[in-house]
């Protein structure tokens, strides 16, 4: 599944209900759905701050693929045609320090299993993450409703 | 993990009446399994079967064709079939059909 | 906006989830978001079930655009690869009638303004659909939470 | 038709205390929003600023940014401002970015 959409903050709130849905349907917990919704959220959110610099014109595309090895989870590739940046150039944030800014970078890292910044060979950054179902470390029930059911083959 | 396309349904027999509830979103990923459970459910020669839709926020017309095809199916058995507890998109959806007058449609199970 | 995905079953919750936010977005209602939803979903449902004839790997490509005129609401077309068929080959259902099938197409011209079906120049079918928040005839509230903010220039 | 990307937020004099009430997800196309009238409430010089969060069921760290810079304001006009009824994800943000020590967090509006 891949999705296309321009730099606009006003269209976060559904491309997150469509991470939500996708993310419970392969067998994510209710928390596992929040990690993964949260840390596509602020891939995007640095795109449309730092890479676009605000422009409601740039484009951006989500692809997405269900993983069965070495375990059940998603990959989610985000890709634009920004300028390329280099997050190695922003290290862990301090914790310990208390200043607005600086923390997506940090919860990105935090909230995944693994994630890649890359330069495209077509211009502008790919960033793919890696999750799993068995990285979130709580008991809590999956959702209800039966929608833990596989999704394998979503990629177009 | 549960397979793919899996919904739970779940199944209560009260007196005569067999009562199923169907848990979640009825699309065509789910119909199929709604058809069969249903199938089985007259198999078994309930008096009535009462489908409880109070956990089924949405439905779209692969899960109204399944009911529509279990109430032909119902009537020819002189089996009943009643549904309950509609959400109102899924009630609209048997208004839109012309089938609230078809159906035998209550809001909850007694 | 735009998505692409596989003519699966399983990916139509996710495709609802992320029209529901678009929908309420636009300003639609809550009953309106319902009736869209249900709307593409019911193109969608016969693509895979007759287009596709329930082959898993079909291309499905979704494109939303907000409209303002002559009102408030959306545009979406959907389309795929499918071989082609002539909607008007089958008429209104008659609705006295009792018969599983035969609902999905007289609930789409039901719930929208407009829903055309115009064979592709490169092959397959495209089905466009209009709807407008005030085509809605209800008093019902709009979704609660701010939720009913505009998403002018959605299309990529 | 409300303009894009407007979100509702609420005020309430209690006391010396002014309580504000977001209403939904607090992200990109928000915290601008939440921002100005974190500002605007301060400049009213209440004795403390409660932030009731029960209706902001998502947040990210655009709004967790803006939460953090009206904290550094209010340390510095002596103003108190507190968090309140936080969801469980809104929560386990704070609890990530080691903020929960940072700000005063309370479960519920006294
Ligand atoms: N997509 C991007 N394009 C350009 N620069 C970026 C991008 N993402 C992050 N950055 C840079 O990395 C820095 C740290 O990002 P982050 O941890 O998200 O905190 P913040 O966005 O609040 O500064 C940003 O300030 C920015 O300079
Ligand atoms: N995308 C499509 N491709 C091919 N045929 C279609 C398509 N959509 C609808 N049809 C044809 O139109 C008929 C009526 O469709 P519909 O009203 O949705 O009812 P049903 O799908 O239950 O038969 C279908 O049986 C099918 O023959």
């Amino acid at each position: 599944m891949q999705l296309c959409l321009l730099s606009q903050p006003r269209l976060l709130g559904s491309v997150r209900a469509l991470i939500e849905t996708l993310a419970a349907r392969i067998g994510f917990c209710q928390r596992g759905c929040g990690e993964l919704v949260l840390a596509v959220d602020e891939v995007l959110t640095n795109i449309i701050r730092h890479g676009y610099e605000g422009a409601e014109d740039g484009r951006i595309w989500i692809s997405f693929w269900s993983l069965q090895e070495p375990s059940v989870g998603i990959r989610v590739a985000i890709e634009d045609h920004q300028q390329v940046f280099d997050p190695s150039e922003f290290p862990e944030r301090d914790l310990e320090e208390v200043r607005p800014g600086g923390l997506g970078l940090s919860l990105l890292r935090t909230l995944t299993r693994s994630c890649r910044h890359e330069v495209r060979p077509e211009g502008g950054m790919r960033v793919v993450i890696e999750k799993f179902c068995e990285d979130v470390g709580d008991s809590e029930d999956p959702e209800s409703g039966g929608e833990s059911a596989g999704t394998e083959g979503m990629h177009p | 993990m549960t397979p793919a396309d899996t919904m739970t349904i779940t199944e209560e027999q009260r007196g005569s009446d067999l009562v199923l509830q169907p848990i979640g979103d009825v699309d065509l990923s789910r119909s199929p399994q709604m058809r069969a459970r249903l199938a089985a459910a007259l198999a078994k020669k309930p008096g009535r079967i009462m489908v409880d839709l109070s956990k089924v926020p949405y439905m779209d017309s692969s899960g109204v064709a399944t009911l529509v095809e279990a109430l032909q199916h119902c009537r020819k058995a002189g089996c009943g079939l009643v549904l309950t507890s509609l959400h109102p998109r899924v009630r609209s959806i048997f208004e839109i059909a012309k089938l609230t007058q078809v159906f035998e449609i209550v809001d909850q199970t007694d």
